[in-house]
């Protein structure tokens, strides 16, 4: 194994009922995605509080990518909806600050969906890679 | 030709705003259009034709100068396609192809006359001066 | 401090193939509250369970780790094992160690140091884990159906036949809806009246029934099991009791010219009136905007001739409150107003009619007597020309029509111009339609009868005008097949006229706080598996009020509401989920930011005296969440500003934790 | 220069407190120096007539502390509102933080209010004395002979020569006339930033923030901020931290302050006003602001009470997160 390898750290916080099912799925059928990725249990994507995201940063997630129900097959009806106008406005601000805009995500998988999750994942892994380490949202404070 | 066709396709859609895949092809417009008999492509077979891109035919037909642009399609279609309003951007299109039949400044002067309303050709001069 | 004992599971070569899992249960043993740690190869066997069982007890556990296959599988079997040793079950937490790592992951490097990682989030939650009780409410075994048209109709049959007493309120003088309004029914012409009316009849004698008629609901509190409403019945000034239905007071009435609206106003009623001869409760009630005696104090003829003496003039409106366990809607359909499709002359002229004033024209008990009489001139008309898709899939105008498909057109018209050609055979038949529409079964053989055997001309294209001339009407309309604007002289022209909820749905919909779509039609729970619930629990949705319907699929809807009802009354309690949303009161700013986002309206609000931080005293709106109506999905969490709102089982301490653990 | 004088405000104060109507009045009071306005409350017609201050520095926003004034005082209040306050008056209403029964609103028009700071950088320190006289600010200071003026246009802050809307959307009483919504060029540099590369902004951020010293004053005067116990006061909300630890941490309360006003927000100011860094705070909100007009439709908090805001609300085509980005750069 190479030494100095650049592994980035992803949090992933999946639905209980479309999502994680779909992760589970993906393990079923042994999709494989960096292991990199760590998947938090949330009844629904509206359990997801900016706060979670930003802790995520601040304690040095190189990543963070929240997981729903589709629109419209969420099992509370809404819950979803609510996320994604809290997740876009959350984002747009991030990326107002300055923080690269790679580094967060709000995807839809059911609990079909295995290989999108998979993909989902390869693909978020290899976006945040190429980005290298999180600095930025760290380093918005400390130069003078 | 067929790329040249696809451009002017969209160009009439963009010019006159209208969405033909909205079509369900119920053929109200051409229920309701009091010019229907003599056409020989009627509205419904307008939207079909431009939202198939088949341009020429509806180019070169008299159906186009006998539609009066009374609107009645347009007030009772029930998706909001609007067939007056291609009509309106296929015969523009027939225009810019003709080329030629441009309107002057100058030739306004001579036009004027108390049996036209001025109105009428101000809008001659708009539509025609390009 | 928890005493947490973790257990990771080989799952045979499923998790061991890839993750070293011994390693894991000794990294595991150093994390913060663990006292013990072990591995097994299947921790789900018996086995493996009496593992979990020992520990507790040895080592005085007071939370556990699995490190096992994903909480979907075997949470619940972990859970039960928990219990059985004495520990609350929601002191478990699984770290998905399968499906999530050792089936996506290849190297035994990668896979144990990934299982270790979520084992820790694993153990810091269940750090702060508490026990949690799902809460206990009782279920009052009556139920309320709203609506008394074939879809309540059903609905309370089936629900007073599995023994359990059941309300209607109706709006109108009788049940029976708009079916009872109907002449035959698709596909098997069967007589409407004479499948409905043996139902109605059902229903007056089903001692577990009680109906109220002119009835309408005032109000409703409460939640799942325990709602609490209020019925206004309304003055009919007749005693339902005494009155026997003779009809007598009916015949002596001197106000008859009142448009009739049972019969769509195409005929007149008397300021008495019973709907119609099988009208359920048969009793006479007074139009108060018609009656002499009410309106100006002179008449009193028909309670001269009541030889009951049910007529009481004095009658006021009666407010009944009432305890339910579960709520039916099924507050039915309308037709769409075609006074704004100025293009069919609808308000020209009297010969063009909608589809239900059709029903009513060929109905034995209709205005003519069941003959196909034009309104106009009563004359038996030549050429009937049928419009379909008026006001639906009408995306354009929506004020005018609908967007989407009213889905029974099709059929009924197939229907009434089968039975025309049928009837009267010398008369033509023209339907214009879009596209013809007959999923269901022996639809499409009935609409190709209409054709094939009927002789009806179904014409692809619309009806562009509807002109009246003489005592014509003029028809201009587009075949599209043919290609060719037709011009037809027709005697009558039918509308099918889109159907909307009936608009007392809305304010129904608000005080159930139950949710609808755009169109105002309820929303189901979930559009596949929960289709007759409500969001709202203890809310079930019966017939066309939740989407346009045809009677069996309202009876197959009706009867599965019923069957959802039962099983929620049959219980004496009703066990919730413990994972809810719960309030800190003394944070909480009552500023109904989380009621707002609430899909089940779980959350109300209080005024509360509180000790102040300087210790004043002080009033502050508190919310409060009813934990048999949340169903636990968090939106609140996030909406409330100051974090008052939490989530039990995923609280946003436990979840930080796991974040944390994840992160270090 | 205020076109209503302080007299009518006073006269009206002491006339309903005489009568009865009112048992207090939260009005701007006198500070320790010239331009120096504290929020105060007055529970008597001398102190009203002693201490009660109506000049172009009473830009402090009274709706929040209704919230706690109305739980202590028995009987209404009587609070002097300008346009931009009534809009968080409304908001506050929206959000059920005080009772309306318990409040006399008066609406007071506002021609602008200036900023000491601006003041400060044309006159100097020292400032001893300011008059408000036709032609501007006279301001007097310690180093100086002469006495300088200063015109309020230069003197005006920024959120002033923004100013949203002259529209009184809450009152009981209006002294003067009430104006119209302004269109305002508040969004100029919001744009300005959004169009700058991704280095560009981070550097201005990491700019203005990192003078952050976390006094909480922006959340203090908020008046969105009324939670009866914040987020970061709360050791169990996993953001608490009353001084920053980490250097994150003061981009978390920014971020988290901002995001928990999103679409609550009126735009008042005050926050940028109070900071004693001068941080841009209100940019922040307006991106919000921004964003939700662009993405929902155009929303004012406070505008009306009882409106629903755009978090807690959806529509079923509403735009994916991930085409956040992508519509703002086809823009």
């Amino acid at each position: 194994m190479q030494v100095n390898e650049y592994k980035p750290l992803i949090v992933a916080f999946c639905c209980n009922w479309c999502s994680y099912a779909g992760a589970d799925l993906a393990g079923n059928n042994r999709l494989a995605y960096p292991a990199d990725v760590k998947i938090i249990r949330v009844p629904c994507s509206c359990r997801v509080n900016p706060m979670f995201i930003l802790r995520a940063f601040q304690r040095g997630a190189d990543g963070v990518i929240i997981c729903g129900c589709h629109p419209g097959d969420c099992h509370y009806t809404s819950g979803n909806y609510y996320t994604r106008r809290r997740m876009a406005l959350l984002f747009s601000m991030l990326d107002y600050l300055g923080i690269e805009r790679e580094r967060t995500r709000l995807e839809w998988v059911s609990a079909a969906e295995g290989a999108k999750f998979a993909a989902t994942m390869n693909d978020f892994v290899e976006k945040v890679t190429a980005l290298g380490e999180n600095k930025r949202l760290e380093d918005l404070r400390c130069k003078r | 030709m067929h790329n040249d066709n696809t451009r002017l396709t969209q160009e009439i859609i963009r010019a006159s705003g209208v969405n033909p895949s909205k079509c369900m092809k119920c053929g109200k417009c051409s229920a309701t259009c009091p010019a229907y008999d003599e056409m020989e492509y009627h509205p419904h077979q307008f939207v079909y034709m431009v939202e198939s891109g088949d341009l020429e035919p509806l180019m070169n037909s008299k159906s186009l100068y006998k539609c009066l642009s009374c609107f009645a399609c347009i007030d009772r279609c029930p998706r909001g396609v609007e067939p007056a309003k291609l009509v309106e951007a296929v015969r523009f299109a027939v225009i810019r192809q003709q080329g030629a039949d441009h309107m002057t400044p100058d030739d306004v002067p001579a036009k004027l006359n108390e049996d036209i309303p001025q109105q009428a050709i101000v809008s001659a001069f708009r539509k025609y001066r390009k | 401090m928890q005493r947490i004992g973790v257990f990771v599971c080989w799952c045979g070569s499923n998790i061991a193939g890839t993750v070293d899992v011994h390693t894991v249960a000794e990294a595991l043993k150093s994390e913060p509250g663990v006292v013990f740690s072990t591995d097994y190869q299947y921790m789900c066997s018996q086995a493996g369970q009496d593992i979990i069982k020992n520990a507790i007890k040895e080592h005085n556990l007071t939370g556990i780790v699995v490190c096992s296959c994903s909480p979907r599988m075997h949470e619940a079997t972990f859970r039960k094992t928990a219990a059985a040793a004495g520990i609350n079950p929601y002191m478990v937490e699984i770290a998905n160690i399968r499906e999530q790592c050792s089936w996506v992951h290849k190297d035994m490097q990668t896979g144990t140091e990934k299982a270790i990682i979520l084992g820790k989030a694993a153990v810091a939650k269940v750090n702060l884990n508490t026990p949690l009780t799902p809460g206990e409410s009782p279920v009052t075994k009556r139920a309320l159906v709203i609506g008394g048209g074939i879809a309540g109709i059903q609905t309370a049959l089936d629900i007073a036949d599995a023994g359990f007493p059941v309300d209607i309120v109706e709006t109108k003088p009788t049940i029976g809806g708009k079916m009872a309004q109907l002449d035959k029914t698709f596909p098997t012409l069967d007589c409407a009246a004479c499948i409905l009316t043996p139902k109605m009849v059902d229903v007056a004698q089903n001692e577990n029934i009680r109906i109220f008629s002119y009835s309408e609901v005032q109000e409703i509190k409460g939640f799942v099991g325990n709602f609490d409403v209020t019925i206004k019945k309304r003055a009919r000034f007749v005693k339902e009791e005494i009155c026997t239905g003779c009809g007598a007071c009916v015949e002596k009435c001197p106000m008859k010219k009142i448009p009739n609206e049972f019969n769509l106003g195409m005929d007149n009623r008397h300021a008495i009136y019973i709907p119609f001869a099988q009208a359920v409760p048969k009793v006479a009630t007074i139009d108060p905007n018609a009656c002499n005696m009410l309106k100006k104090g002179k008449c009193g003829i028909c309670s001269k001739v009541c030889s009951a003496g049910a007529i009481d003039y004095t009658q006021k409106d009666e407010f009944i409150s009432e305890k339910y366990g579960a709520i039916v809607v099924a507050t039915g359909f309308n037709p769409i107003s075609m006074e704004k499709f100025d293009e069919y002359a609808y308000s020209q002229s009297k010969d063009v009619i909608t589809s239900l004033e059709f029903e009513r024209l060929t109905n034995a008990a209709g205005p003519t007597a069941g003959k196909l009489l034009r309104p106009s001139d009563l004359k038996h008309p030549h050429t009937i020309v049928f419009v379909q898709c008026v006001g639906s899939r009408c995306a354009a105008c929506a004020e005018k029509g609908k967007e989407y498909c009213s889905k029974i057109c099709c059929m009924y018209t197939a229907k009434h111009a089968m039975l025309v050609r049928d009837k009267y055979p010398d008369t033509e038949v023209y339907v214009f339609y879009i596209d013809v529409r007959t999923p269901g079964k022996n639809f499409d053989e009935f609409y190709r009868r209409a054709v094939e055997e009927y002789g009806v001309k179904y014409v692809k294209g619309m009806v562009g005008k509807v002109t009246p001339e003489g005592d014509k009407l003029k028809v201009q309309a587009s075949d599209l097949i043919a290609n060719k604007q037709l011009h037809i002289d027709a005697d009558l022209v039918v509308l099918a006229a889109a159907i909307e909820p009936d608009k007392s749905a809305r304010p129904l919909a608000t005080m159930l706080t139950a949710s609808m779509d755009t169109n105002d039609f309820f929303t189901e729970a979930h559009p596949k598996l929960r289709p007759v619930e409500s969001p709202t629990a203890g809310v079930f949705l019966s017939g066309a009020c939740q989407g346009p319907k045809d009677i069996p699929e309202t009876v197959s809807q009706a009867s599965a509401a019923a069957s959802k009802v039962i099983g929620l009354l049959v219980k004496d309690k009703l066990t919730g989920n413990p994972c809810v949303a719960s309030p800190n009161e003394l944070m909480c700013n009552g500023c109904s930011t989380c009621e707002r986002v609430c899909p089940y309206g779980a959350i109300t609000y209080e005024d509360k005296e509180f000790m102040m931080p300087d210790r004043s005293k002080a009033i502050r709106r508190v919310a409060q969440v009813n934990p048999a109506v949340c169903q636990g999905c968090g939106a609140c969490t996030v909406a409330c500003m100051s974090g008052a709102m939490d989530l039990r089982g995923f609280m946003g301490s436990q979840i930080i934790a796991e974040v944390d653990a994840i992160c270090k | 220069m205020q076109k209503i004088t302080r007299d009518v405000l006073v006269n009206k104060a002491v006339s309903l407190l005489e009568a009865g109507e009112v048992k207090a009045v939260l009005g701007w009071g006198k500070g320790e120096f010239s331009y120096d306005v504290t929020p105060t409350v007055f529970e008597s017609a001398d102190e009203l007539r002693e201490n009660f201050v109506w000049n172009d520095f009473c830009g402090a926003n009274f709706s929040k502390y209704l919230v706690s004034k109305t739980r202590k005082i028995q009987g209404k209040i009587l609070v002097f509102l300008k346009p931009c306050d009534t809009y968080s008056f409304n908001q506050l209403l929206t959000e059920h933080r005080f009772d309306r029964e318990k409040v006399y609103a008066v609406g007071v028009p506002c021609e602008g209010m200036a900023d000491i700071a601006k003041v400060k950088a044309l006159a100097g320190d020292g400032i001893s004395a300011i008059d408000f006289t036709d032609a501007g600010l006279v301001v007097t200071t310690l180093y100086d002979d002469e006495p300088k003026t200063i015109t309020y246009a230069d003197a005006l802050a920024e959120r002033c020569v923004n100013c949203k809307s002259k529209k009184h959307v809450a009152y009981d009483e209006l002294l003067g006339e009430s104006g119209e919504v302004l269109e305002s060029a508040r969004f100029d540099e919001v744009e300005k930033i959004e169009a700058m590369t991704a280095d560009e902004r981070f550097a201005f951020w990491q700019g203005e923030l990192s003078r952050c010293i976390r006094c909480n004053a922006c959340r203090d005067v908020c008046p969105a901020c009324t939670c009866e116990k914040c987020v970061f006061d709360n050791p169990n909300s996993g953001a608490e931290n009353k001084a920053p630890a980490t250097s994150f941490e003061e981009q978390m309360f920014h971020i988290i302050r901002a995001f928990h006003v999103a679409g609550r927000c009126t735009d008042c100011g005050e926050c940028s006003r109070v900071c004693p860094q001068n941080i841009p705070l209100h940019l922040l909100n307006r991106k919000f602001i921004r964003d939700i007009d662009n993405f929902y439709g155009e929303y004012q908090a406070g505008a009306e009470v009882g409106s629903r805001a755009p978090l807690v609300d959806y529509n079923l085509d509403d735009l994916e997160a991930s085409d956040v980005f992508d519509r703002r750069d086809t823009e």
